[in-house]
């Protein structure tokens, strides 16, 4: 027995994570989970958490806790950032070890991407979407919240991998024949493997789920070119999603069973091929890449036009433009191993294509900078980012075009000019995109506004704060510094600037503070909403009171122009004062359900237990998902009905009953 | 029930599958997800396409591969997508009996392939052809691994349906998920054509 | 009785405006013969191409690069006419998005593996 | 309403800054900026054209944004026109069809050009061939014309081309002289060519560009450059001096650790890959490692 219990400790605690750091976060965690469990309790709140959040399938709430995940994550991410930045700005003393940086800057990229980007995106998808086509709910309610478990478990057992066994510690590609067993032992890639693996099956159902509820969800006379521009990024993202996730899988499943079942795909030996590897990775990379900075696009559409108080410029090009970029994402992916020598021929083709995509970006640029052209604008702090993402994602754009440039990329990969040139995009287009959603749609989701003074002191030390950091890096990546070095010799005159960016993320960092402090002020004294139209919107979900009743709409509208709910505004035939007590009825509404929370957890203990090679806890994981299939497959009792009655007192007590 | 469906899908006598609002959107839905599955198995055919020759000391493809078992597997899928049809088209004519007795009938034809299938992998290792032994073989079994492993899940996926006919008859429900079931089967015989043509069939081309 | 959980269609929302812009072709069909016809001919021809490919290959008729065309066209045919006979791809609601979406995936999915291919050949090297 | 009244300077320190930077971004350490060879001066030159270009898209971008968030904000007594319907305009969108186009044409045509031009090593039948073995931590070098080999240094001749034949023996690293030119991968089971050339002596350094392990900020190595005659005393120098390597000093080297110069003046020919078709190696791998509960054990395929 004793003997089990030491086999237990070094292998979940190996000596190498036996570390002050590691062993801070342990305690950190243990701590805030007993504060949790401890406040949970005396508030009796453990009934009102299983009944309204984990076993919940509205739409509302599941993009709610999306969004509480996307900002733990973000702070988590952050975090690793600074821990990284530490390092770099000090080469002679490395504050972090080789070992751990290398764990914390795979932990960064495969959180910020992931388990930040993604479900920030899913969270303005559940929040927006159905009520801007006039829904009641998205197409597979249920589906929607398994997606949401498979998500939030995944992302469990990455994070934590920080403290039990040992993180993962090959960047967020995860290039063999380093994640072989052979150069790298240990459960640390397992946990990538699988997390991804777990989370990527959310995120394919999440792409199902909304690819249809676009397609056939959407309110009477919502054409699709009366979609607003923020359905249609749903609408490409999650047809990006379907295409791009499974080579992913087939990538990552492939790894580990070079790992796990002794398969010879990307080994040293046995004929094996990493570029294979390299290629099916990539094959799903580069798309995913615009699946996150497709949404923020139709987050930015709708907030300019919004704050412009102006109608969207060239509406009919910007569909074409998400359309194409979405065509063309998918034939560009070796631009990001042009260095390994697929051949001139492959390299121009993929070269030209790449470049190819700069034409509709730009197309949307312009439309946007045009929507501006005559409008009012209003400098919220939504549209602050809007303002700021413009410059900031052309640069990233501009640059990505010179690493397009096949003879400069061979010179510029994976050097810091590459560091700077994503982070451009990813900050500077997904992450502003992403707050700037974040701040529009608030008050539709808590029913107050964040505070607009403390959201621009943010604003701004977010947006100084990036260029202070990731300016230098440009220049660092011409002074030849390759990525992923926990610390540098001195003579190459890399430390000052290195030190210049250290200050920048801390600026940063700052910002994430101050918006931090902003959610939690806001709840208390933020602004109520009382009319469900802050921003005197154009787009159907302002139509609706924030938050908006469990059923949404009352009576489904009936759409006749692309803006609807401007367009009802300027005839004067608003849902509020047109909702007569005859047009109400019973509605039947999909039923709370366990089975997706247990699915999750179901897939966690398969995964766990594979991460540790221990087959009994694999097969207790593995009869808790067929258990969990087998119930839904028999489960009739799907809905609900919420009574007429009920509907019309709610409304009328909003005062959006005639009579 | 009331249904708000549009007049002149009214008058073709929908079938009952997509007869309500929401089960034929599950529908949509199936193919979205078969999508999916596509680039799957184009994910797995493109790696054996790379990996066809690297067969370091294992086995090349000409020397591992015979045809009897293969043959009969595509003929035992061929004839289950067959069969299946037959199902299908029992269930609109709503014939419960013939439907069920062709559903059984598909899944006893789909046992017989994985059983041959399983059958065919065990010689295999047992010669010592693992998928340790070269990324050629790594590719071989994954791929065809995957596809017979998506047949196995049809099978158990179809014994949970026949149940549900049989306790429930046809309802938009129960018909919806057979026919659901029956594009999953269909497509699953597609992909078995392309194995069969690019891995036993090609492996033979010398 | 309840209404359901909001089921308008495209076609439904034409139907509402009365704007019905008139695709027939776009519409769904249904319908089954008195005997499985159909069926019967997928069968056999499906069985048909199989062994005509079996027998290309056992004969070796061919250069290996035709043959492996060929048999990589007849199996495209028989794939077809899977989709077509058996998949009843033409009577379902939202119609055209199942077709475009049919057409971009295997495009997508053959431009995969031809492109992974071509990529993976290093047809290259400095000279 | 939000308030109104923001300072606006702020928005252009952040650029301001950029270019102060870049100005004085003329030092010796910007090696992208100073190539001492032709591949590394052509590849330069398409970032110089490219960025140029890109210059143009920003500078555009930049001042029409500036110029339609100041005129058109939403103050009190803004008498620029308000239009809240325009919501398109055929000529002008045509035109941001098409000006990139013209710009992405300007930097496509060069680009394809030198990709192609960089694949060829010019003026050369025979190039000096090197080949270069990645290493868990470490870079080994061979001369297979003179059966002299290299740890972590390695000398070329100037004025001439050089090939580098690359390969892997560890985790994918990328092979890269940042002022000779740009990288190529080192991968297992897969010999990738690589020219490079240095116009004038120096020493100049390299480094792997791609991370492979805990100590992989460490593999730097040096490049000596010296002219042809130099070049060729100290290749037969090295060949008659230095002592032969052994495979017991190969599988040393095969340890994941770190080590400092080494020079040989011979090496067992099984140590790098043979070209088979082209340079690419089919079949097997060149080394079976073989996993077991005592740790990790490197057998050298000829022994098998
Ligand atoms: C949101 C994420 C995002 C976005 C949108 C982009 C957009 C682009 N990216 Fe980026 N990229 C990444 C995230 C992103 N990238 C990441 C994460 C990596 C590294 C991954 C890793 O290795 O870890 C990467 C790496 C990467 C590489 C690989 C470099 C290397 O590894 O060596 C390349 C090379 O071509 C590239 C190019 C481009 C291009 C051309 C665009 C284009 O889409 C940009 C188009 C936009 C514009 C050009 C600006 C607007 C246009 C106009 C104003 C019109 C006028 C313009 C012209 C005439 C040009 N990117
Ligand atoms: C959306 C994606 C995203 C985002 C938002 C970020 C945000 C940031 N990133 Fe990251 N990054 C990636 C995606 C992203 N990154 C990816 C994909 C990689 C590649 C990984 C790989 O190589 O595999 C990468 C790699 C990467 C590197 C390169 C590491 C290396 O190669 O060695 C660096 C270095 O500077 C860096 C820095 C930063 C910084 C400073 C931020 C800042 O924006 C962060 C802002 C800071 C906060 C939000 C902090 C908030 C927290 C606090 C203020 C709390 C303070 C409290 C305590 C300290 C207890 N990132
Ligand atoms: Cu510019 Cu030196
Ligand atoms: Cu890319």
């Amino acid at each position: 027995m004793p003997s089990f219990v030491l086999y237990l400790i070094h292998t979940l605690f190996p000596h190498d994570v036996r570390r002050p750091t590691e062993l801070g976060a342990d305690f950190l965690i243990i701590m805030s989970g007993v504060i949790i469990v401890y406040y949970l309790t005396k508030q009796k709140k453990w009934r009102y958490l299983w009944d309204e959040w984990l076993t919940t399938v509205d739409h509302k709430k599941i993009g709610i806790m999306y969004l509480i995940a996307a900002i733990a994550m973000l702070f988590r991410g952050g975090v690793d950032a600074l821990m990284l930045r530490t390092n770099l700005a000090l080469p002679t003393t490395p504050v972090i070890s080789a070992s751990e940086y290398n764990e914390v800057f795979t932990t960064h990229g495969t959180i910020m991407i992931f388990f930040m980007a993604m479900p920030l995106i899913f969270a303005l998808w559940n929040v927006a979407v159905p009520l801007m086509i006039g829904a009641r709910d998205v197409a597979f309610p249920r589906l929607n919240a398994m997606s949401f478990w498979l998500f939030a478990f995944g992302a469990l057992l990455l994070n934590i991998s920080f403290v039990i066994g040992g993180s993962p510690n090959a960047g967020w590609t995860a290039y063999p024949p380093y994640t072989g067993v052979a150069f790298n032992p240990g459960p640390g890639e397992n946990y990538f493997f699988l997390s991804l693996l777990i989370a990527g099956m959310g995120t394919t159902m999440t792409g199902i789920n909304f690819l249809v509820t676009t397609l056939r969800m959407r309110a009477p006379g919502m054409t699709l070119m009366k979609m607003p521009m923020f359905v249609w990024t749903t609408l490409t993202t999650a047809a990006l999603i379907l295409f791009a996730f499974p080579p992913l899988t087939v990538a990552l499943a492939m790894s580990l069973f070079d790992r796990l079942f002794g398969s010879s795909f990307f080994t040293l030996t046995h004929g094996g091929m990493p570029m294979m590897y390299v290629n099916l990775f990539w094959l799903f990379g580069h798309p995913e890449v615009y699946i996150v900075v497709l949404p923020a696009f139709g987050v930015f559409s709708e907030v300019v036009a919004t704050y412009s108080r102006k109608a969207l410029f060239g509406y009919s090009a910007m569909v074409l433009s998400v359309l194409a970029i979405m065509f063309l994402s998918y034939g560009t992916w070796v631009h990001h191993f042009f260095t390994m020598g697929a051949g001139p021929a492959v390299n121009a083709f993929f070269g030209l294509s790449t470049m190819l995509i700069a034409i509709p970006t730009g197309v949307k640029i312009f439309n946007w900078i045009f929507t501006m052209w005559g409008g009012r604008i209003q400098l919220t702090t939504a549209m602050l980012y809007q303002i700021a993402f413009i410059p900031t994602f052309v640069i990233g754009g501009a640059t990505g075009i010179l690493l397009a440039t096949v003879p400069a990329d061979y010179q510029l990969h994976n050097t810091y000019f590459l560091v700077a040139h994503f982070h451009n995009v990813l900050i500077g287009g997904v992450l502003f995109g992403l707050l700037s959603g974040t701040y529009y749609w608030w008050p539709k989701m808590f029913g107050h506004k964040l505070d607009e003074r403390q959201g621009k002191w943010a604003f701004w030390l977010y947006f100084i704060g990036f260029w202070v950091t990731f300016g230098p890096q440009y220049l660092l990546g011409l002074e030849g510094m390759t990525r992923r070095m926990y610390t540098y010799p001195l003579g190459f005159g890399w430390h000052e600037l290195n030190v210049i960016s250290t200050v920048g993320a801390f600026i940063m960092g700052a910002g994430f503070v101050v918006m931090v402090y902003n959610v939690l002020y806001s709840l208390k004294y933020g602004e109520r909403d009382l009319t469900g139209d802050p921003w005197d919107g154009r787009t159907l979900e302002w139509a609706l009171p924030s938050p908006a009743p469990e059923y949404n709409f009352a009576r489904i509208p009936v759409v006749t122009a692309r803006d609807a709910w401007w367009d009802m505004k300027q005839k004067g035939q608003t849902l509020a004062n047109s909702l007569s007590s005859h047009d109400i009825s019973t509605l039947e509404m999909p039923k709370n359900t366990p089975v997706p929370f247990l699915l999750g957890l179901s897939f966690f203990v398969v995964g766990f237990g594979m991460t540790f090679e221990w087959w009994i806890i694999v097969a207790i994981g593995a009869i808790g998902v067929v258990a969990s299939l087998l119930y839904s497959a028999f489960d009739y009792d799907e809905h609900k009905h919420i009574n007429a009655d009920v509907i019309r007192r709610t409304e009328s007590a909003l005062g959006r009953l005639q009579g | 029930m009331s249904v708000p469906v549009a007049k002149e899908e009214m008058e073709q006598h929908l079938p009952l599958e997509f007869a309500d609002e929401k089960e034929s959107i599950k529908i949509t839905g199936f193919w979205m997800f078969l999508v999916t599955d596509v680039m799957i198995f184009g994910s797995l055919f493109s790696s054996y396409a790379v990996y066809r020759t690297s067969v370091a000391q294992g086995p090349s493809a000409y020397q591992l591969f015979s045809f009897g078992p293969v043959i009969l597997e595509t003929v035992l899928l061929l004839t289950s997508s067959f069969t299946i049809g037959l199902s299908i088209y029992s269930m609109r004519r709503q014939n419960k009996q013939a439907t069920i007795a062709w559903l059984i009938v598909t899944l006893l034809l789909g046992a017989g392939f994985v059983i041959s299938e399983v059958h065919d992998f065990v010689g295999y290792v047992a010669a010592g052809a693992t998928w340790h032994q070269s990324a050629f073989l790594s590719a071989f079994f994954i791929l065809v691994g995957t596809h017979g492993a998506h047949v196995t899940f049809g099978i158990l996926w179809a014994t949970t349906l026949l149940i549900q006919l049989i306790r429930r008859g046809f309802t938009p429900v129960t018909t919806r998920k057979l026919f659901t079931f029956s594009l999953y089967w269909h497509f699953l015989d597609i992909v078995w054509i392309f194995i069969f043509t690019f891995v036993y069939l090609n492996g033979k081309i010398v | 009785m309840a209404e359901k959980l909001q089921f308008q269609s495209e076609a439904t929302a034409r139907a509402h405006e009365g704007e019905d812009e008139g695709l027939p072709s776009l519409l769904p069909r249904f319908g089954e013969e008195k005997f499985p016809w159909i069926q019967v001919w997928g069968y056999i021809g499906s069985l048909v191409l199989t062994f005509a490919a079996l027998i290309l290959v056992i004969d070796h008729v061919l250069p290996p690069v035709a043959l492996l065309s060929v048999i990589l066209t007849l199996a495209v045919g028989q794939a077809a006419l899977q989709i077509g006979v058996f998949m009843h791809v033409r009577e379902s609601r939202g119609l055209a998005w199942q077709m475009v979406f049919l057409g971009l995936v295997l495009l997508m999915a053959a431009g995969m593996v031809g492109m992974s291919i071509w990529i993976m050949l290093f047809k290259s090297g400095v000279s | 309403m939000p308030k109104r009244r923001r300072r606006w300077p702020y928005r252009y320190i952040a650029p301001l800054v950029l270019v102060g930077l870049l100005v004085s971004g003329c030092g010796q350490q910007y090696v992208l900026l100073h190539p001492v060879g032709p591949v590394g001066k052509s590849e330069l030159h398409l970032l110089i054209l490219a960025s140029l270009a890109m210059g143009i898209v920003i500078a555009l971008v930049l001042i029409l944004l500036a110029i339609t968030v100041i005129r058109f904000r939403d103050k009190p007594g803004n008498r620029a026109p308000y239009t809240p319907n325009w919501h398109g305009n055929k000529t002008l969108e045509t035109i941001w069809w098409i000006v990139p186009v013209v710009l992405l044409t300007v930097i496509a045509i060069p680009m394809v050009n030198q990709t192609f031009a960089l694949a060829k090593v010019p003026k050369a039948k025979d190039p000096v061939v090197i080949d270069v073995t990645s290493l868990t931590w470490k870079w080994l070098f061979q001369y297979p014309g003179h059966h002299v080999a290299t740890v972590n240094y390695l000398e070329i001749p100037t004025g001439e081309p050089v090939l580098f034949e690359l390969t892997a023996d560890s985790p994918m690293n990328t092979f890269w002289i940042p002022q000779l030119g740009g990288m190529e991968y080192t991968m297992p089971n897969r010999v990738l060519p690589l020219w490079l050339e240095a116009d004038k002596p120096g020493v100049y350094w390299g480094h792997s560009g791609n991370y492979s392990g805990i100590e992989f900020e460490k593999m730097f190595f040096d490049v000596k450059a010296v002219s042809p005659a130099a070049f060729n005393r100290w290749l037969n120098q090295t060949h008659q001096t230095a002592p032969p390597m052994t495979m017991q000093d190969y599988h040393a080297l095969l340890k994941f650790n770190t080590v400092g110069y080494q020079t040989y003046g011979n090496y067992p020919t099984d140590t790098f890959p043979s070209v088979m078709s082209g340079y690419t190696l089919t079949g097997s791998g060149m080394y079976l490692i073989e996993h077991n509960q005592h740790g990790l054990k490197y057998v050298p395929m000829s022994n098998k």
